[in-house]
């Protein structure tokens, strides 16, 4: 990949996405921002994956990553779906969106 | 040269939205960023020719995952969640420290890539006649790879029952959902009844289109569950009990269809296998099914699980 | 021979279709009593088949690798897949009396039978494939339907576990993901047997190479990264922290070893082996002195699951790193198969004897234990002998595993990791005494029973992690059925 | 049949004790017949053995687990000596448990252990390689500790975590070793010694110090001998099968297999190794015997009697003389007809007058006669004195030092028998001379002929085996049997 | 079981035991004592038969059992046969009313076969295990009575016989492992160049010495014999010591290379002989006197067998030796039978007693015509220079002491009943074969009669006797006190110096489960810490890199 093509570009603009959704996942507390820091590092990783079955404008795109982008999406919003119910049902028995072990000030005694 | 000024733009303002979407204080002001984002990036799947991916990402990506997102902030707030404090200096120096070391070694990965690898295009291309349909992504998707599709709609189904598994267990047999209560006459009211027949329209079309074209089953199911969540926001049509036998027909009958065909394949060459002569026809249905069962499920794990005593 | 070539799709397909079937038409019992025969029947056409016909490889749908997705039933795939049958078979009639569908449906009697099915149906899958993002697929199954076991129970404990075991697998599927991703872009495809035949040396196969293993490591919930894995395999019901325990981190160890031995048997450096083996030994030790620390039988049991599963990770040291075979390879690669599912049957064994003990106790304090011997003769049975397995020691699966590993560890020269396996043995002697101690105390109190064809399940699953180690020749070839390069070399 | 030979008597402690274990509590009979039918039946089949082994016949089994892990059943006069030892006691011992533990709690779990653990010796004795042996000695450790802790009580589970700490920590450390040998060698079998003569002699060292300090563990050796008195909180028949039937005599047996069957007893000197062995058993026997002096309770006594004579086979195999190695092998035999002995007899003082401590037996002769006789002989045959069989081991084990060039294992000998008789003189002299005491004053009379048999029967065997020592068939004379046919130079 | 060889020697052997045997059985128990007297006649027969020159072989039998007999022999197993039998018939009398009277007889029996064993005994195994059975049911015999005193003269006794049991037990080991044989006799020779010869000679006398009375291995002797019953005091003092001196005989090899052993012992005995004279006129009982008596005339055998090994036909010594051993035996036996006698006897035959004591004491001491001037000549005529003085002058001690017994025998007094014959009769038998017997048996151990007649020896064996008697007339005349000193003497002692026993601890106190998990603190916090996911999160991640930064290195 010589050059800034357009599949290179976003490709490292998706790495650029996983440091910053990986970030996001890691230093946040709150299971809800730690869910959208997912989806950023996800489809991160899918414009990698993409833009990488894109290199070959000759070609056109690859179809094989797109099909398995679409599925990794879908893959991603289900994930999604059931950490939310997750968290919402946490909310609800427990009053906090976050683990025990992340509130401030606790040491993780149970 | 304007197409890569474009890109370059558009690559900044994912980086810049995505930013914002972690950083931002507010967790509301970061969903919105979270679904601006998703658009962007559909708009990225455009500038690199993945039409289908385009629409996936805003359908699903964007679209849908916003929605349970903007839903749970809002049930968070009614429930008086508060949002923690960030964490302290030192730690997020070192977890944004380990974050761009991981990045760095992605993009060396990229750098490190051949430039002309093909990857399976050729192939693809070369076997299209046979998978009974012109789109490629939907050849990949329901002939070349359909085993990985097969699973990826069990998974949605393992959701669903996850989801609903976290009901109460006083509201089992209940609805799935708070009941909507819209203003009659509101927006929302005359929207849901506007609406649904151009939705189901555009759904059917993208499901039908997607076998030769762009579009499929997952978008086109989105749609349709999207239109279906509309509607029933509106208060016109409420979820069927969880217990009900139909609504578990549907949600299991697209896969089950799915399941079927690639049984009877073993009878016809192989697991999954689709004759190429009837492959257009097999394929045509299982998207119909898949797209009923898919819509289902999506609307229903976007509603949640059953929230209210049974009848 | 259509039949034995049929047994790769069987076995993810009728798990599924009984889950379809469990969601729409609720009869456990029905679907329990047809499926797990059934099931049997597949697991037995699939051992003939590839102890007659070698590995059966199956291109669905007709298209071979690159373009299509290849089911691979080897020796390997075929002892989990088996293993697998056996466990969950078992775990299933365990949990008919405990999640029963009378005339009200419950929530939980249920969601139980079709996430068991998923999750059966998952790990078949897994097993089965030979196609890296396939594999993502199927293990991305794996944990949603984990996860919706570990909730299962529905309370803040609970729900709470299931989110912090989220938080280490989703970080591992996108990890994985994203090394799917680079090596896609490196070699075009994802073919377990074609990328073996590629060289891997480049930065993004190797970059891939770093996340896929801690993705999985993460998954497999090895040391520093098993935090998730007591509360959420504990919290759970038995039938269900049966499952998760024996198998849920065995898919994922799968992958690995397969990612190690089949994909890539030359990419790995030494010293990134070594430190995989540095974690499985610290996990051993760890996990074993934080079981003896555990106050409650379930939570003992799932940090046991943190020490076992650090003996897996020495297969790497042991086995692997070395382009050319070694004489021991085999043998260290066998014994880590031998412990995973030895392991799974003696895991899923002490896990529903445990909840039968708790059952009759009411709670899983440690005195629920007190007089089993007594009240449950058959429930205490199986917990001493699946703690006999979990030891290592003879006559047992465990104990043939760790022979194995002890052999390579010697030959190999590692005389380290030698000693840590058989202090893992001691450490774990130590955890399973005081619950095995106190069955031997007369009861105080009042405890219930459970029937004694219940009591005799966890009994027959246990047995079959000693029968392993009785009858160990025949595993031990079978195993060796296209087994990969690197491990060809045994002691012969 | 000499295929199936050993696995047939191998099944007849498996088959009983795998049934017992699901018989209901109620069903004595059943269960009393299936031990007992299977004891008998063993005892019988190894009658028949030992006189075609004793014409030089072989019996050989053998599968394949894994690759380098195979399963070999071979019976040699070696393994015989100890298995007609473990059944003839083993039978003894059952008759004595149904009477012993009449009406108690968990019967068939203790039946179906205790016939486990003499299936586990009876493998042990049979092994014919290392790995074979190491299978059966673990299933030993575990079958064990259940009868550990039968009772139920804190302290039963306290001296079952003891042993189990030592006895697993013990067969790790041997497993270690074993594996290391076979790394260097291949598979192990007796029959066929591994060439060790090329290894480098540290390695060698080494590996000799794992095996012996596993095995020693489960032979007590001294500072690993500590599970040995603890245990003692057991039953008595589960006393009598610690300390004369299996678990002390699988470690001293292993050790003789070490020594001769895989290293040679040259090369065992050669690397230095054969002096340390011999001085740590003689530090044993003289520390257990020490200790022993100042115990309070009857049965640490003879538990501490026991770490002290077991080491007497150890120290027969450590030294460089055939006639050593006849007495070490002799007192296997001779040491558990006297031990099983007192432990019966301890059992009955218990059972039958609350005897624990040696406070407690002062003129117990005058009400249990019998027992009191039994025991007298079982003590007098430790201290070594003829014709009681006790002696004529020593005069091999002395004889045989002085043949390797060790006098001073004589001068242990010397000091052992006089400690010996330091701690059980008084008691014999409590039982017999002292005025009865509140125990022997409300002591029942002598119990049942099942309770009074057995130790009245090993008594006898004891005395037998010293007066007729010179008889081909004593033990004795099949221990010179075995070193003259596998030991010889 | 196969036999090679005589039978008799078998029998004689076999006989006792089995009706030790039979005691146990409870139908025997009323006549259970008529069986004392049986049980050694076929030793008697066997050693009137004398010595044949054959063995008797019991292959199968300890170690493989040898028998045999020659003339020394046969008169130690004669003499104590026949003492045996007298004091089984005293004790068919004396033991009448005691308690357990079948368990006195079993162990009498036993000792018997162990005492017979030792002279009958030509394989090392068979000889330590008979000394055995001569020492350890001996316990049984002296403790009988149970009384304090009798308890703990046995328990003393007990630890001796133990340690002279191993010390003997170690000493033939050491002597056959260089012999590489179990026969006696080629074991003594063998002994005479084996390597670890000083120590198993060591070994063997203090073995032998024990039971031998050798000062200062004696202590136990004045303490058993005045406890155990009178029959029982009579085999011990007659028969059972003579086990010790037989042994020496046998045991010690002969040869220049002996000369310091030989010197040693010849001085451990007659200073013996001194020293038992001394103590036992400190004595206030009639048998702990006899007793020392005991020692002392021990200790004179023992330098004779000292002197064995060097005498230039060590055999025939042997012969003169086992001569002193029968007179002393059947006299020292008779007059412990008589302080049994005397506690039953008043008036005229009481005066008949003493004055037969009196003969028999005289005899002891070497009065000329009576079997013990034949015994003492024979014996001095092995031995030279000072030695030879010393035993003659031992001989006057001997009267003294003696004398202090007859005194003590006088005063003591009776409980009134009437002796029957069956305490007389074997009294009697004893003492007039300890006179007479000697006579009979000189010509054989080559020792003429005229030469114990002639002037010289009647002076030597007369004047010790008159000086006695001058002795005895001035303490008497001039009042002076004799020194009291307990019995057992050294034992005394160190009966103070020893701390009472090794007391025993207490029942240990096990310690309570451990409760040190707390200081596994920091394990807990780091799992809290593994548990947060902002903190696993990058260690998850860092490895990820670290892996990849490994493999790409």
């Amino acid at each position: 990949m010589t050059g800034l093509d357009t599949a290179t570009l976003f490709a490292w603009c998706g790495a650029g996405l996983i440091g910053i959704g990986l970030y996001g996942f890691l230093a946040n507390r709150h299971m809800l921002r730690r869910l959208v820091a997912f989806n950023v590092v996800g489809s991160g990783i899918f414009l990698v994956f993409g833009a990488s079955g894109a290199r070959r404008a000759d070609l056109g795109p690859d179809p094989v990553p797109q099909a398995l982008i679409i599925t990794g999406i879908v893959v991603a919003l289900a994930t999604t779906a059931l950490l939310v119910a997750l968290v919402i049902r946490y909310a609800d028995l427990a009053g906090r969106a976050t683990l025990p072990e992340d509130e401030p000030g606790d040491d993780g005694k149970e | 040269m304007t197409g890569a000024i474009f890109d370059i733009v558009l690559c900044l303002l994912i980086l810049a939205v995505a930013l914002a979407a972690i950083l931002g204080r507010d967790l509301f002001g970061s969903v919105v960023f979270f679904i601006v984002y998703g658009l962007l990036v559909a708009l990225a799947w455009t500038r690199l020719g993945a039409v289908d991916v385009a629409l996936a990402e805003a359908a699903i990506g964007a679209g849908l995952t916003g929605v349970l997102l903007v839903g749970a902030v809002a049930r968070l707030r009614r429930g008086g969640v508060v949002e923690p404090t960030p964490p302290r200096p030192l730690a997020r120096g070192a977890q944004m420290g380990i974050c761009v070391l991981a990045a760095g070694l992605v993009g060396a990965a990229i750098a490190g890539l051949d430039p002309d690898a093909a990857g399976l295009t050729a192939t693809v291309a070369q076997n299209l006649e046979a998978s009974g349909v012109g789109n490629p992504v939907t050849a990949v998707l329901l002939n070349f790879r359909g085993y990985d599709t097969l699973l990826e709609t069990v998974v949605l189904l393992v959701v669903l029952i996850g989801v609903w598994s976290l009901a109460e267990d006083r509201y089992w047999g209940g609805r799935p959902g708070l009941r909507q209560h819209a203003k009659p006459g509101g927006v929302l009211a005359t929207y849901g009844r506007f609406l649904p027949p151009l939705g189901l329209l555009a759904g059917v079309y993208v499901v039908w289109a997607g076998t030769d074209q762009p579009g499929g089953a997952f978008q086109g199911g989105t749609i349709l569950a999207a239109v279906w969540l509309l509607v029933a926001m509106a208060g016109l049509v409420d979820a069927p009990p969880v217990t009900a036998r139909r609504l578990r027909l549907t949600i299991v009958a697209g896969p089950a269809l799915f399941l079927a065909v690639a049984v009877a394949g073993i009878f016809m060459g192989g697991f999954l296998h689709l004759p190429p002569e009837h492959a257009k026809q097999l394929i045509q249905t299982i998207e119909a099914g898949l797209a009923l069962s898919i819509a289902a499920t999506l609307a229903l794990l976007v509603a949640g699980p059953p929230q209210r005593g049974a009848r | 021979m259509i039949l034995p070539a049929l047994a790769p799709a069987l076995s993810v397909a009728v798990p599924l279709a009984a889950a379809f079937l469990a969601v729409v038409a609720p009869r456990p019992r029905l679907l329990v009593g047809v499926t797990v025969p059934a099931m049997l029947a597949v697991m037995a056409l699939a051992v003939l088949g590839v102890r007659q016909g070698g590995p059966l490889v199956l291109a669905v749908g007709g298209w071979e690798p690159p373009l299509g997705i290849a089911l691979v039933a080897d020796g390997l795939s075929t002892a989990f897949l088996v293993a697998t049958a056996l466990t969950i078979g078992t775990v299933l009639v365990v949990a008919l009396p405990q999640f029963p569908i009378r005339q009200n449906e419950t929530r939980a009697g249920w969601a139980f039978w079709p996430l068991a099915f998923l999750l059966w149906a998952a790990l078949n899958a897994v097993f089965l494939s030979g196609d890296l993002f396939n594999i993502y697929v199927a293990i991305e199954f794996v944990t949603l339907a984990t996860l919706a076991l570990v909730a299962l129970e529905g309370k803040a404990k609970q729900v709470e576990a299931a989110m912090r075991y989220a938080m280490f697998a989703l970080f591992g599927s996108l990890a994985y993901l994203l090394g799917v991703a680079l090596l896609y872009a490196a070699h075009g495809t994802l073919d377990i047997g074609l990328l073996a035949q590629l060289p891997a040396q480049d930065t993004a196969s190797l970059v891939a190479a770093g996340l896929i293993t801690a993705g999985l490591a993460a998954k497999t919930a090895l040391f520093p990264f098993h935090a998730w894995l007591p509360p959420a395999h504990a919290g759970a019901p038995a039938p269900a922290s049966a499952m998760l325990s024996a198998l849920v981190p065995k898919a994922s160890f799968y992958v690995l070893l397969r990612f190690w031995f089949d994909a890539m048997p030359e990419a790995a450096g030494a010293i990134a082996l070594q430190l995989l083996g540095a974690l499985g030994a610290t996990a051993i030790v760890y996990g074993s002195i934080l079981a003896v620390r555990q106050n409650r039988l379930k939570q003992l049991v799932a940090y046991s699951t943190v020490a076992q599963i650090g003996y897996l990770f020495l297969v790497f040291p042991l086995a692997g790193g070395s382009a050319e075979p070694q004489p021991w390879t085999a043998g260290a690669w066998t014994g880590s198969v031998f412990h995973a599912v030895s392991h799974a049957f003696a895991k899923a064994a002490m896990f529903l004897a445990v909840g039968h003990a708790v059952l009759a106790a009411g709670h899983d304090r440690m005195s629920a234990m007190d007089g089993l011997t007594r009240r449950m003769p058959m429930t205490a049975f199986a917990l001493g002998v699946s703690a006999v397995t979990l030891m290592g020691l003879p006559p047992s699966g465990g104990f043939t595993a760790k022979f194995l590993l002890l052999t390579a560890a010697f030959a190999s020269g590692q005389v380290l990791w030698a000693a840590i396996i058989v202090l893992g043995g001691v450490l774990a002697a130590a955890y399973l005494f005081r619950p095995l101690a106190r069955a031997f105390l007369p009861d105080r109190g009042r405890y219930g029973t459970v029937p004694r064809a219940q009591q005799a399940l966890p009994l027959a699953l246990a047995m079959l992690s000693v029968v392993l180690g009785i009858v160990s020749a025949a595993p031990y070839d079978f195993l060796q059925t296209g087994r990969p390069a690197a491990a060809e070399e045994g002691l012969e | 049949m000499n295929q199936a030979l050993p696995l047939i008597i191998l099944a007849t402690a498996l088959v009983p004790s795998l049934i017992t274990f699901f018989l209901a509590e109620d069903r004595v009979w059943v269960r009393n017949a299936l031990n007992l039918g299977g004891a008998v039946l063993k005892l019988a089949l190894v009658v028949f053995m030992l006189a075609e082994v004793g014409r030089g016949q072989v019996y050989q089994t053998e599968f394949e687990l894994v690759p380098g892990l195979s399963l070999v059943l071979r019976i040699d006069a070696l393994s015989l000596l100890f298995v007609t030892l473990s059944t003839v006691l083993w039978l003894l011992t059952t008759v004595y448990a149904i009477a012993y533990l009449h009406g108690g709690k968990n019967l068939p779990r203790f039946f179906g252990f205790f016939s486990l653990c003499v299936f586990a010796t009876t493998g042990i004795a049979f092994s014919g390689s290392l790995i074979t042996f190491f299978l059966f000695y673990e299933l030993l450790t575990l079958a064990t500790w259940p009868l550990v802790v039968h009772k139920g009580d804190a302290a039963s589970i306290r001296a079952g975590r003891t042993y189990l700490g030592y006895t697993l920590t013990g067969s790790a450390i041997l497993l270690v070793g074993i594996v290391w040998l076979e790394s260097l060698t291949g598979p192990v079998a007796f029959a066929a010694p591994p060439q060790l003569a090329g290894l480098d002699a540290w390695s060698l060292r080494a590996i000799f110090l794992l095996l012996i300090a596993g095995l020693g563990v489960k032979a007590a050796l001294v500072g690993l001998h500590v599970w040995l008195p603890q245990a003692m909180v057991a039953p008595a028949p589960v006393s009598a099968l610690l300390h004369a039937v299996a678990v002390v005599k699988a470690g001293a047996f292993g050790i003789v297999r070490v020594v001769y069957d895989i290293y040679g007893i040259a090369l065992v000197q050669e690397i230095d190794m054969g002096l340390p062995l011999a001085a740590i058993a003689s530090a044993t026997i003289l520390f257990g015997s020490i200790r022993a002096l100042t115990q309070h309770g009857l049965k640490p006594l003879l538990a501490y009697s026991t770490v002290s004579q077991v080491s007497y086979i150890v120290l027969g195999a450590a030294l460089f003389s055939q006639t050593a190695v006849v007495g070490g092998l002799v007192h296997l035999v001779h040491q558990g007809l006297m031990k099983i002995t007192l432990f019966f007899c301890a059992g009955v003082f218990d059972e039958r007058a609350g005897v624990h401590d040696i406070d407690e037996i002062d003129g117990i002769g005058a009400r249990l006669p019998w027992t009191s006789v039994a025991f007298t002989l079982g003590a007098l045959g430790m201290i070594g004195l003829p014709p009681i069989a006790g002696f004529a081991s020593k005069w091999y084990l002395g004889t045989g030092g002085l043949e390797a060039g060790q006098p001073w294992v004589v001068a242990v000998l010397a000091v052992s028998t006089l400690l010996n008789g330091a701690y059980f003189l008084p008691v014999l002299y409590r039982i017999w001379f002292r005025e009865p005491g509140p125990n022997a004053a409300a002591a029942e009379t002598e119990g049942p002929a099942m309770l009074l048999a057995p130790p009245i029967a090993t008594a006898a065997l004891a005395l037998a085996a010293g007066l007729f020592a010179a008889a081909a068939l004593s033990p004795l004379g099949w221990a010179t049997l075995i070193v003259e046919r596998q030991y010889a130079p | 079981m196969i036999v090679s060889g005589p039978l008799l020697p078998f029998a004689a052997l076999a006989l006792p035991l089995l009706l030790g045997l039979l005691a146990a059985v409870p139908a025997m128990r009323p006549r259970v004592l008529m069986l004392l007297p049986i049980a050694p006649l076929p030793a008697l027969a066997l050693a009137l038969s004398g010595p044949t020159g054959e063995h008797t072989e019991l292959p199968v039998l300890l170690l493989g059992v040898r028998l045999g007999l020659d003339a020394t022999g046969a008169m130690f197993l004669g003499a104590s046969a026949l003492l045996w039998a007298l004091a089984g018939v005293f004790a068919t009398a004396y033991m009448r009313r005691t308690h357990k009277r079948e368990v006195f007889v079993a162990f009498w029996c036993l000792t018997l076969t162990g005492n017979l064993g030792v002279f009958l005994a030509r394989d090392a195994v068979t000889f330590y295990v008979s000394f055995t059975a001569v020492s350890l049911p001996a316990y049984l015999l002296i403790v009988h009575d149970a009384t304090r005193e009798a308890l703990r003269a046995g328990r003393i006794y007990m630890i001796l016989a133990l340690v002279g049991e191993t010390s003997l037990l170690v000493g033939l080991i050491i002597a056959c492992a260089h012999a590489d044989s179990l026969v006696i006799s080629q074991v003594r020779d063998a002994l005479a160049d084996a390597p670890g010869r000083e120590a198993a000679l060591a070994l063997m006398l203090i073995g032998l010495g024990i039971k031998a009375g050798l000062v200062p291995l004696h202590v136990w002797l004045p303490l058993a014999h005045p406890q155990a019953p009178t029959p029982a005091s009579a085999v011990l003092s007659g028969a059972i010591v003579k086990a010790g001196i037989f042994g020496m005989l046998v045991l010690l090899p002969a040869g220049a290379g002996m000369a310091n052993w030989s010197l040693a012992l010849v001085a451990a005995g007659l200073g013996g002989a001194y020293f038992g004279i001394v103590a036992g006129l400190g004595q206030n009982g009639a048998k702990a006197a006899l007793a020392y008596s005991t020692v002392s005339q021990m200790g004179l055998m023992i330098a004779a067998a000292g002197a064995a090994p060097l005498a230039d036909a060590p055999a025939e010594f042997a012969a003169v030796i086992a001569l002193y051993a029968v007179h002393h035996g059947l006299a020292k036996g008779a007059l412990f039978m008589s302080v049994g006698v005397a506690g039953q006897v008043n008036g005229r035959a009481r005066h008949a007693l003493l004055a037969a004591v009196a003969l028999l004491a005289l005899s002891v001491a070497g009065l000329p015509l009576t079997g013990g001037a034949v015994a003492k000549t024979a014996l001095k005529s092995g031995l030279e220079g000072p030695a030879a003085t010393l035993v003659a002058a031992s001989a006057a001690g001997t009267a003294l002491l003696l004398l202090h017994v007859w005194v003590l025998l006088r005063r003591s007094s009776a409980h009134g009943s009437r002796p029957g014959r069956l305490l007389w009769a074997p009294f009697l038998a004893a003492g007039a074969t300890a006179l007479v017997l000697p006579w009979l048996l000189a010509p054989a151990v080559g020792v003429k009669a005229s030469y114990v007649l002639s002037a010289a020896n009647l002076w030597s064996a007369t004047w010790p006797l008159l000086a006695a008697a001058a002795i005895a007339a001035a303490v008497i005349g001039l009042r002076i006190g004799v020194p009291r000193i307990p019995a057992g003497d050294l034992v005394v002692v160190a009966e103070r110096m020893v701390p009472p026993a090794v007391s025993r601890r207490p029942a240990p106190s096990h310690p309570g489960p451990r409760r040190g998990m707390r200081r596994l603190d920091p394990i807990d916090r780091l799992e809290r810490g593994l548990r947060r996911w902002s903190t696993a999160g990058p260690v998850l991640l860092g490895t990820a890199v670290v892996l990849a930064a490994l493999f790409l290195a």
